[in-house]
């Protein structure tokens, strides 16, 4: 078995799926000769070929547009945008093309789309290029928004995008796309959409989180565990639509939530989780539900980008607080 | 300085404002059945938008946008689809549409409201797109279906897509030229110059002289016609469209006719057009056009054209009672909202989905 | 004073400062001779001219990224998009133009705009013109989002809005444009930003909501009383950033809260108020946040729309349900 | 068919590969100490150019978009900016910033990571954009000072903006344009065709056989020259400023030259880089041009222009301390991340101000 980072399992998947199935394509900006500005299609070009993965003109409204025509000939695209904080120019053809032909048309055409982007700070990038905006697509209905911590998760959940009839935007942890090396066999085999996976069991607590903050909040359990505070941590994996009854099940047994997010905290991912908790879960909770977010501040660059982040001891503060509460 | 590029927009006609043959017919045009045959089919188009406008003051469908005057673009260009080809139109593409065999009664159902209406039963159309609301959105889409076919190497199809002149404007329009020019894609792309966006007139869109022009932003053929006149429009359009079929690659191609209805059912064009410039207009409106053309000729008589018209009425008719049958007798049941946004409706949607058909049933069974 | 429609409020607030104010600028597609698609600025061009109110080519992003331009030269520019539908060609512009100049320029620059959108359905109008997606504006550090329910809120935020230094995205519920009537004094007073209206006063439950949706809200809270509940109604008036304070005493008082917004329901801003409440007021609750929402699905062409709106029944269902626990 | 529009685009040389005048030199170019404060200016470029690279390398400074080879295009169009023009630059403008009078060392915490960098202190390019890093935004942000301009009928004032070839293909690139046009707007445009965008060449962009045909599509008169002539690159954008600020209307300019740096310093060109393209480009290089025209028309010898190394090597290094000074004892309060967020900061914000700079003082008191 390869001993893989969570890009190479992204390259990984996708070399699969394109072995075994001719409809699927690979396309954006510098994915073919150069492999990807962060390798992620890197020898793909040289394997499948200048027509399967296709360096595209500049233009990402172009990228996803063009995407959307070819899903609905029953291609599958997956379009990669070189970084989220350029998909703005794309999200109309997210938006209006890609997470409503099916629906528009009562089924007859569909858009077996994946988009794929790197996202996410705390690698020095320059301006524009460490945002997490993930809950702009969660908020579209029509749309599958999936997010890795893991190689495994990687290339379980990619090859399930990929297979996965309908558009899915796939946001890829770009710090973390170097950081752990993990066993992973080439099998194909897909991890199941709009479901959480419970990564440490625990009493006290639950946390959850998803993509490259699944680090620090791990992290701050095995901290916390010292002090003797049991966490669950829960990754959502699937952000959109979100697998509730996992996480429902974990606050009924700890009666406590801290939620922890990278991108802003107003309208995150994490306020959605909050309220549904609030809404289904409300009397279980012995607590106020804690959220660990960016500031609702705009990403600052390289020299201050740590301090917008959540760092673990936000998040073992956070814990404590919750966990005081009386 | 040294000229390192040089261009040329060329304007094609074949019948001016008189109805006289400028040029050599194209020979599918010496075909007069074939012309009367376009003739009837603008007029059906003409027929269907004055009725679907009088739905909609009756109350009885939503916004239409018509095609008044610009129904030689549509026949024209429409009836150079084949079996094998994908249309991608644009919100006043009715007439294009119904040429390449969307029903007449399945717009009559997506502009009252009916998300049905655009899962087109005829298998011709299968593949071709929805309306597209969202200005110049369609032409990438356009751009992709025609990625798709070059990707699987099936020549002998192509695409069709079309555009207001005022679309033109958007980014989106340009970044579907210049890929279709990159890469050599079977698209063909109508700009209908319909001289207004709204309320904006063509000349507060752009400095250019031509649209056609912008095709050469993108490194395409480009070139003028006569939307007034349906022989001209089919000529460049079919010549357009075989090329792309034939791996000639893409080609646009700018209509000019007159918009001579309102934008659409909701709007008010007395609130700024000229009245003169409308009667200008008028003068060189496409049926007229080619009636007169086709009498002058000897092909039809002024009675036959009468007739024709009492057929076009029967025949839209049948059209505006398959509508209401549909809209009255077999209404969409409320889950539908749900049923088709995914394959398969998550878990978290499903409670949603219940929840309005419980609320629909309680509501009908009188709370 | 004259008696004024919202849609005549909205005319009456850009005229008023445009008169006092030679920087402010209208420019939108159809907003000069039309007057607007609505007619929302009907007589303006006559009044100040066509350098003033200006017909623009068809690109929305060009409007947004011009009026960021112009906005940091000093001018005012009210650019109007013609549907919140179509605001996503323009939504590059807003997130990484507007809504971040002064802060990446530490002050040099910044951008006084406004983006004034009719937003939401129930006008049977064709497809991709009833969206309400207020929430992706609500998640962007720099914006500020602005929503008014009434013809008096329409003309004072809207002239908070043209005078606020930095970008504000200005939501006319269109449904309500011509609904009701109201007096207004066309005396230049603004309303405050970031205060939330309290539109009824009551002792049971806690009813929040904004824009068109405040129509059915107050039905919903007569229809109450009538069988008893008092309900105290919010109108937030400023969707980004919220006044929270005024939602936490109303939820201290009454211990329930149902919100309700047109927008689909994952995601709205409606659960970043739920999750603020469940963070800070948690124990101020007796029954769980209720959510009276547009569903999770792509809002239905004009026959079916009225089913997915948050109907009168359908409030009054979720407070009874939110009295009735226990 | 007859033509209706026809278009040509000219290349504008004035030094050749050889460095041999082609053309009669426009008047400012017979000044030879004006011409040596260009070579000097292109000299400053490439020093700093080569120290932020190491910088970079050393892990002092971020991600880094070097200039190399396109030295010409940024001094040669940046040294027609007058003291009320406005900028509106890209990433790669580094040397037209400076040219205008932003500071190397703003430019040097800006990609250092520190956001004051485009808080320039200059009062002469305080109304100057910064940096645009998301493509072909900057040229409508131009068209918008521009319109702001022309609103205010501030004749002799224009906006200078700059795009790389890659860029063109963005559609907001094309809105920008076609807007200027139309409005008639005193904006120049400059495309750095450098050949390149990261990896993909520029024939893989466009079927256009020239990036200046864009502007036909919107009907603005557009040109090339030879990027490596920083003559030809002043006198074009010197015109067209002129043109602009004097009620003319825009122009499109496409600089050719070549990229002979990486990407950025977090490209590798050599994996998509043919090595013997960039042999060629190196001898074509605008350092080299102007700098033998110099030593051959006998303005300056040889050893003066390594004496010019010299000054800019101290000049760059002035720079870098400054740079040094500021971030190391100068840092920016973490508050700052909240103090220009509006003009005031929200109640609802000011909590997680307090938060951040508590958090940062305990971890300081060694928390
Ligand atoms: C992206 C987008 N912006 C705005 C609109 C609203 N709108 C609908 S039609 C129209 C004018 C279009 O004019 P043109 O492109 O010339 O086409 P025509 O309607 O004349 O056929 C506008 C502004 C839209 N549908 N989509
Ligand atoms: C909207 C957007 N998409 C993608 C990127 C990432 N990106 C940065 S530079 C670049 C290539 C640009 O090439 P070109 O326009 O030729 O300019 P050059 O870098 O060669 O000067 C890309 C794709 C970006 N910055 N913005
Ligand atoms: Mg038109
Ligand atoms: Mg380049």
């Amino acid at each position: 078995m390869p001993t893989v980072t969570l890009i190479e399992a992204v390259t990984m998947a996708m070399d699969h799926e394109m072995s075994v199935d001719e409809d699927v394509v690979v396309l954006g900006e510098d994915v073919g000769r150069n492999g990807g500005v962060f390798r992620a299609t890197d020898g793909l070009q040289e394997k499948h070929g200048e027509d399967r993965v296709i360096d595209t003109p500049l233009a990402e409204a172009m990228i996803a547009g063009l995407s959307v025509g070819m899903a609905a000939q029953g291609m599958k695209p997956i379009a990669e945008l070189q970084f989220m904080g350029f998909m703005f120019p794309a999200f109309n053809q997210i938006v209006t093309g890609a997470a409503r032909l099916r629906n528009r048309t009562r089924g007859r055409l569909s858009v077996p789309l994946v988009v794929r982007m790197p996202y996410g700070g705390g690698i020095h990038a320059p301006e524009h290029h460490s945002e997490s905006t993930e809950a702009l697509f969660a908020h579209i209905p029509g749309l599958k928004v999936v997010t890795p911590s893991s190689p495994a998760r990687a290339y379980g959940l990619l090859l399930a995008a990929i297979r996965d009839p309908d558009p899915v935007i796939f946001l890829e942890p770009k710090r973390i796309y170097r950081m752990v090396k993990q066993e992973i066999e080439d099998d194909g085999e897909a991890y199941p959409l709009e479901t959480c996976f419970i990564d440490r069991e625990g009493d006290d607590v639950t946390l959850v989180s998803w993509g490259a903050t699944m680090h620090e909040t791990l992290l701050a359990a095995d901290e916390l565990a010292d002090e003797g505070i049991s966490c669950e941590v829960i990754d959502i994996a699937t952000i959109a639509p979100l697998d509730m009854p996992t996480i429902f099940d974990s606050v009924e047994k700890t009666g406590r939530v801290v939620i922890v997010q990278e991108a802003a905290k107003t309208g995150g991912v994490g306020s959605e989780i909050a309220a549904e908790i609030s809404e289904h879960r409300l009397m279980s909770l012995i607590a106020p539900i804690g959220r660990v977010a960016g500031y609702d501040a705009i990403m600052p660059l390289a020299k201050m980008e740590r301090h917008y982040m959540p760092q673990v001891v936000r998040i073992t503060d956070e814990v404590k607080k919750v966990m005081d509460y009386s | 300085m040294p000229t390192v590029a040089s261009f040329e927009v060329s304007y094609l006609q074949y019948l001016d404002e008189n109805s006289q043959a400028v040029n050599d017919l194209p020979d599918f045009a010496k075909d007069t059945n074939l012309l009367t045959g376009l003739y009837k089919d603008m007029l059906f188009a003409r027929t269907l938008d004055y009725r679907a406008m009088s739905l909609q003051r009756m109350g009885k469908m939503g916004t239409y946008p018509g095609t008044l005057g610009q129904e030689a673009v549509g026949v024209g260009s429409g009836s150079c689809l084949g079996d094998d080809d994908v249309l991608v139109p644009y919100y006043r593409g009715s007439n294009t549409m119904i040429q390449h065999g969307v029903k007449p009664h399945e717009l009559l159902l997506y502009w009252g409201g009916d998300e049905r209406g655009s899962d087109f039963k005829n298998p011709r159309v299968r593949q071709d797109f929805p309306i597209a609301v969202p200005i110049a959105t369609q032409c990438l889409h356009a751009a992709g279906v025609a990625t798709a076919m070059k990707a699987r190497g099936q020549t002998g199809r192509a695409v069709l897509t079309e555009i207001g002149e005022g679309g033109t404007s958007e980014g989106e329009f340009y970044e579907a030229l210049n890929v279709a020019g990159v890469w050599n894609l079977p698209l063909v792309c109508v700009i209908n110059n319909n001289q207004w966006a709204i309320s904006v007139p063509a000349e507060m869109q752009t400095a250019c002289e031509t649209f056609a022009q912008k095709g050469i932003a993108a490194g395409i053929e480009s070139l003028q016609v006569d939307g007034n006149d349906v022989i001209a429009v089919k000529d460049a359009v079919g010549r357009a469209m075989e090329k792309a079929r034939s791996g000639g690659g893409p080609t646009l191609i700018e209509a000019i006719c007159y918009r001579l209805c309102d934008h659409t059912t909701a709007d008010d064009a007395s609130r700024y057009d000229d009245p003169e410039a409308r009667e200008e207009a008028w003068a060189k409106e496409p049926l007229k056009r080619l009636g007169d053309y086709l009498v002058n000729l000897g092909a039809v008589t002024k009675k036959q054209l009468e007739e024709f018209e009492v057929e076009a009425k029967e025949a839209v008719e049948k059209e505006v009672e398959i509508y209401f049958d549909t809209i009255l007798n077999n209404p969409q049941p409320v889950g539908a909202m749900f049923d088709y946004l995914y394959a398969e409706l998550p878990e978290k949607t499903k409670a949603q989905r219940e929840e309005v058909i419980a609320r629909d049933l309680r509501a009908r069974e009188g709370g």
